[in-house]
């Protein structure tokens, strides 16, 4: 019972989700489900918040090794939900002055949003920004033209990286372009997308989506398959052992 | 010197890439010079997408994205804003990211209150807010918007408010424009609004460097405008403040422009660094042989 | 002392002599940040609002209203927001440290971040989700009464909602000593239908769509009704491309002979897409550090002023005559 | 007693088979799922042709027409479609979306062959698969790190359980813990999303119980982080430069951290395979990572790495989609430069149909 019930249910669900997509009144339950794994997904957030506070708790009575930091977690974390949670310095909404609770959490202004804003936002882009010292790195050590593959791989970046600055364009503005010109013959055509603005666009427009359509389509084909051997019950690793 | 290069901390080449990056801004933004841009094809489809619409159309502006993206996207959705002003367009902003929600009000706060305080909430602009689902939302909301959007982003019934008066669903709007920074993002406004209603939604979108190869496919029948990156956002904003920007342009709306001066001399810094890797790497195999 | 802790006093000690230097040399200070006051619910009864909500101006903003007005209350340096912007340079700043090594600041932010980020997504999924989704729902006159007053009247109980509070609650059920498999129940279930739902759409949406777009001809006629051999060259790498790179995935195949070679063409597209995209890539990468960075300059040390935040205290004449405000 | 595998594995394609050929008949024996149980969904017309009251089409500008041909074709088809008969008009509003016909056949074929080639490898046949190179260095990877006497570290992506790559990157996870629990490595997974945190509790245990270590099981090692992505990413590459961890896997869906990872991970020497189905950050693991599963090889691994021929059988089904794609492609190419070469309007009917009708 423990180890076959979750397997029918997901088969069951699953199953019935293929049929209400062909299904016109039923197609709208995709939306619906969606709606649903909103709500149990914040609502699971009790399991993993109450993990963060159990395992920072734990290094601070252990007294383990960065158990401050393990402390200004616990504090950042603690103040800033209920900060949120209570709504602590939110006005209520405009027009329905009376309803103390009527606000939105994150106004302007009150300290969630100060949180917010001088907190995560600039913790946030700079972590973000950090890519760009990762990227030079990787440029340097990664794009070595080592055999045919890698020198397509790099010669493309390559090619990129210069057709999108005006450097790039500069460089190869000697070319004859074909806007100008009134029905160009293929020659003019091949030689125009020499210049490196349009050849960027080329390789984009055609190479680029070759590459990116079949991947696409293997990943359709992927999803489907992995979807079917989890609802045929082929594949039941996410279920865990079964045992309690 | 060629074994210091060889085993090159990559300290030296995060410093390189600080300092390409830094002075250029320094220098920049001290003289108040951008280098001169010259539109693509596809930011020029932007543009006239959005410029050929009749005053006063209605357009959807979803911002999709969050303050990680805000350097590459920010420009363009102020430049987005901006045409849109210009061009009395009514805006219904919508957001499927929960910070885009933010990205709204920054757009509202930095230019239809500072520099268009004529503007009217709820008759010119309306600020519909965000909405969980992804790209549920979308399919909803391209047959009936009311059912998940019943209030606005300041909790005011929809039903109250004057330029939502008539609207049922998004495909009575002229033009979606789309501020994607990933999923979900106009690869789901193609797939869920405009792949169903090709005839009814038009949909234009300013996406990260990121997608934009993924974008390419949908070009240009589902999508006939792209601005990719802060390239895309810099031919955009230069077309769109050559048309309207008149003499005296405040800097916030030549940002990308201003942008692409750190990126021309970081670009050039990765190209000398894919050279340089490449040389050692060709020296090193040559010592290697000759051993 | 070990070397690698000098060398991070030493940097620490660049870093404050430069900020003094700051303060010194640009005289005017620097890293303020001022606000707007703008009263919320007004009506007769109360004619300055019954709240103030303060929002973002700039330096050249409040210099404007005091030179028109000197007893004006509208702008106003803000204390609050000038100590945000500093302990977002600081942060900045740590972050950036990571790149030379880790180190205790580094940390420090790390453990700021994880801390505040985990409670915003719990308030928003709170705020967000459960109250109007899930109580909105189930109770919307309890709503009507305490959060939501502009919810309409027309909203009933919709009894369909029972089932993701019972699914999260068998979830939660976990924590409880005994019977903790009944957890397993809404995975599965949750499992279950999206693997139904995403079968259908990406067979629906990516496959067959993909499959349409790449029907191209092969031999394109232009508008005067000629050959267009450029745009049929382009028609068939794009066709030949998407092959070979299928013919790359294939499982049952080992990669020998024509399928080998194909397979190796395949490649090559492929390396060209991942070349492409990580060219682009890079043009934003740097975008985002830009952003960082001029914050850094523009709005805490007050190097650069692009937008003209401060234009005005030059043209006042009280800031900056000598240089840092071209 | 008998194998449950296989005994849940026949249970489960019969009534696949049934609900398949049900479907194929059209739906009318399936009158219960139309009648819709749940109060919520309103009775809202939702036929994507339903007359919207709004304004026209947007395309009546003449030179929009002109720039987009095709949308002509689609509004002639549209029209086509609706000429349908009444009867074919109700069902088609309350029994089956006769639009998605086509798609139901595709759906069919594809399932069927795999649900084909899975009983085929049930029956004992062999089925021979190519390798991947990345798949082998995942237990050279976990050895590696039980020689260092390091640890291993997982990271399932930053996407909730309901993405398919997050479950197909359970099922590598239980691999990856099996074989570490067989070597007695340190498998250490910090998750974004705390339903990822419950189901890798679920999948690590049962690996644990299955190679015969359940003792050693340490469930504190899979933990919930933040549901932020950067502040996810931030603890990540503090906790890869200070535990330097000898293995990294990144198997699942991820965004720009793709870089950030495993530019860390290189940075520590570490072993990186990786493993996704995001398109846009494959470059990245393909330019800093040893190994890099692309796309619909990462889904094929979890198959590869259970080693149970069933599971091969299925990437032989996939293959078959592949042939499909292949086969249409090859199909309307020739049909379209065909027609477009002739100018034969019969072919372009032909190539409008397939386009229009049964790609759509």
């Amino acid at each position: 019972m423990k180890r076959t019930a979750p397997l029918l249910i997901a088969s069951i669900a699953g199953f019935v989700m293929i049929v209400a997509y062909f299904i016109p009144k039923t197609q709208t339950w995709g939306e619906d489900v969606s709606v649903w794994f909103d709500i149990l997904a914040a609502i699971a957030f009790i399991l993993g918040g109450g993990n963060l506070l159990r395992v920072q708790l734990k290094k601070i009575s252990d007294r383990r090794p960065g158990w401050g930091y393990a402390l200004i977690t616990l504090i950042a974390f603690v103040v800033m939900l209920a900060c949120g949670l209570l709504k602590i310095g939110s006005h209520p909404n405009e027009q329905y002055p009376a309803f103390a609770w009527s606000g939105t959490y994150n106004q302007t202004g009150t300290p969630f949003w100060w949180m917010y804003e001088y907190l995560i936002v600039p913790l946030q882009s700079t972590i973000f920004a950090m890519l760009a010292f990762y990227v030079a790195s990787a440029a340097f050590r990664a794009f070595r033209a080592k055999n045919v593959e890698a020198i397509l791989l790099l010669g493309t970046a390559f090619v990129i990286l210069l057709g999108r600055t005006a450097a790039g364009v500069f460089l190869t503005d000697f070319i004859p372009s074909d806007v100008l010109i009134e029905n160009p013959t293929f020659l003019q055509h091949l030689v125009s997308t020499l210049r490196l603005e349009n050849l960027t666009v080329f390789l984009m427009d055609i190479f680029n989506t070759a590459g990116n359509r079949a991947i696409m389509i293997g990943i359709a084909l992927g999803t489907a398959s992995v979807s079917l051997k989890i609802l045929l019950g082929v594949d039941r690793s996410y279920l865990g052992s079964g045992e309690d | 010197m060629f074994e210091f290069f060889r085993n090159l901390d990559r300290r030296w080449i995060f410093l390189m890439m600080f300092l390409c990056v830094a002075v250029p801004i320094f220098v920049i933004g001290k003289y108040k010079t951008t280098f001169p841009e010259k539109p693509l094809v596809l930011a020029t489809n932007v543009f006239n997408e959005i410029d050929n619409l009749p005053d006063g159309s209605k357009v959807l502006l979803a911002f999709d994205y969050d303050p990680g993206s805000e350097g590459e996207l920010g420009p363009m959705a102020t430049a987005f804003t901006l045409h849109c002003i210009k061009k009395h367009h009514k805006m219904y902003f919508i957001a499927l990211w929960p910070l885009g929600r933010q990205m709204i009000d920054n757009a509202v706060n930095r230019i239809i209150k500072a520099d268009f305080p004529h503007l009217r909430y709820g008759e010119d602009y309306v600020n519909l807010g965000f909405k969980a689902g992804n790209e549920g939302v979308i399919k909803v909301i391209v047959t009936d918007l009311r059912k998940l959007y019943t209030t606005d982003s300041r909790g005011t019934a929809t039903d109250e408010i004057p330029m939502m008066q008539g609207i049922e669903n998004i495909q009575q709007m002229d033009l979606v424009i789309n501020v994607s920074a990933g999923y979900p993002g106009t690869k789901e406004w193609v797939q869920y609004a405009v792949t169903p209603f090709p005839d009814r939604i038009r949909l234009v979108a300013g996406c990260t460097g990121v997608q934009a190869p993924l974008l390419y496919p949908y070009i240009p029948q589902q999508l006939p405008g792209l601005l990719a990156a802060i390239k895309g956002a810099s031919e955009y904003e230069s077309l769109v403040m050559a048309k309207y920007g008149g003499e005296n342009i405040s800097g916030k709306y030549l940002e990308a422009q201003r942008r692409m001066g750190p990126q021309l001399v970081a670009h050039l810094l990765m190209i000398f660094l894919i050279i340089a890797g490449n040389v050692i790497y060709f020296v090193e195999r040559r010592r290697g042989v000759r051993q | 002392m070990k070397p690698e802790n000098r060398w991070w006093v030493i940097l620490f000690a660049i870093g404050a002599v430069l900020l003094i230097a700051r303060w010194f040399v640009l005289p005017g200070g620097f890293g303020r940040a001022y606000v707007r006051a703008v009263p919320q619910a007004v009506d007769a009864e109360h004619p300055d609002g019954q709240w103030v909500v303060y929002e973002q101006a700039t330096m050249a903003d409040y210099l404007e209203a005091e030179r028109t007005n000197p007893d004006q209350s509208v702008y106003a340096p803000s204390p609050s927001r000038t100590l945000g912007t500093w302990i977002a340079a600081f942060l900045t700043l740590f972050v950036l440290s990571f790149v030379i090594r880790d180190n205790p600041l580094y940390k420090i932010a790390e453990s700021i971040f994880i801390g505040v980020s985990a409670a915003y997504w719990m308030v928003t999924g709170f705020w967000d989700t459960i109250v109007p989704n899930l109580l909105g729902k189930l109770a919307p006159g309890l709503l009507r009464n305490w959060a939501v007053p502009g919810l309409g009247d027309d909203q009933h109980p919709e009894l369909a909602y029972l089932i993701p509070l019972i699914l999260g609650i068998m979830l939660l059920w976990r924590l409880s000593p005994v019977g903790g498999w009944i957890s397993r129940w809404p995975m599965a279930f949750i499992i279950g239908t999206f693997c139904g739902l995403r079968l259908m759409s990406f067979l629906h949406a990516d496959f067959l769509t993909q499959i349409r777009n790449t029907i191209v001809s092969l031999y394109v006629v232009d508008d005067g009704g000629g050959f267009d051999a450029w745009q049929s060259l382009k028609n068939l790498i794009l066709v030949v491309g998407v092959l070979c790179c299928l013919v790359y995935f294939f499982f049952s195949l080992e990669h020998k002979g024509v399928v080998g070679n194909t397979a190796r063409v395949g490649i090559w597209f492929l390396m060209i897409t991942f070349g492409a995209a990580f060219g682009y890539t890079v043009m934003g990468r740097i975008a985002l550090l830009a952003i960082r960075i001029e914050f850094l300059m523009d709005d805490w040390l007050w190097l650069i002023d692009p937008t003209n935040k401060r234009l005005l205290a030059d043209a006042a004449g009280f800031f900056l005559p000598l240089f840092g405000m071209g | 007693m008998h194998n449950p595998i296989r005994w849940m594995g026949r249970w489960s394609v019969a009534p696949a088979l049934v609900l398949l050929a049900a479907l194929a008949i059209g739906g009318p024996c399936q009158p219960a799922w139309s009648q819709d149980p749940q109060p919520t969904a309103e009775p809202t017309t939702q036929e994507p042709t339903a007359e919207a009251p709004g304004e026209p089409a947007q395309a009546s500008a003449p030179e929009e027409a002109a720039a987009l041909p095709e949308e002509a074709g689609t509004e002639a088809t549209a029209d086509a479609a609706s000429g349908r008969s009444e009867s074919m008009q109700w069902v088609d509003e309350h029994i089956f979306d006769l639009d998605r016909g086509w798609l139901l056949l595709v759906v069919l074929i594809f399932c069927g062959s795999v649900v084909f080639w899975i009983a085929h490898a049930r029956s004992g046949r062999p089925v021979k698969v190519r390798k991947i190179a990345g798949l082998e260095a995942v237990d050279e990877a976990v050895g590696r790190a039980t020689e260092m006497g390091r640890s291993v570290l997982y990271i399932p992506g930053i996407q909730d359980i309901n993405e398919i790559q997050t479950i197909a990157s359970m099922t590598v996870l239980a691999r990856v813990s099996r074989t570490a629990a067989e070597y007695d490595a340190k498998v250490e997974v910090p998750t974004s999303r705390s339903l990822v945190m419950t189901t890798a509790r679920e999948t690590v245990q049962a690996a644990y119980l299955s190679a015969g270590r359940p003792d050693a099981y340490n469930q504190d090692l899979i933990y919930y982080v933040t549901d932020e992505q950067f502040g996810y990413v931030a603890y990540l590459q503090g906790l890869m430069v200070r535990e330097k961890p000898a293995a990294c896997f990144y198997m699942g869906a991820f965004y720009a951290e793709s870089l950030i990872l495993a530019e860390t991970g290189n940075s520590i020497g570490a072993i990186q395979v990786a493993g996704t189905a995001m398109p846009a950050q494959l470059p990245f693991f393909v330019a800093a990572c040893d190994y890099t599963l692309i796309g619909e090889e990462f889904f094929a691994a979890s198959a590869y790495l259970s080693g149970s021929p069933e599971e091969l059988g299925s990437l032989k089904g996939q293959d078959m989609g592949k042939m499909i794609v292949g086969g249409l492609l090859i199909l309307g190419v020739i049909l379209t430069t065909l027609a477009s070469a002739t100018g034969s309007e019969v072919l372009q009917h032909f190539v409008d149909f397939l386009t229009q009708n049964v790609l759509t």
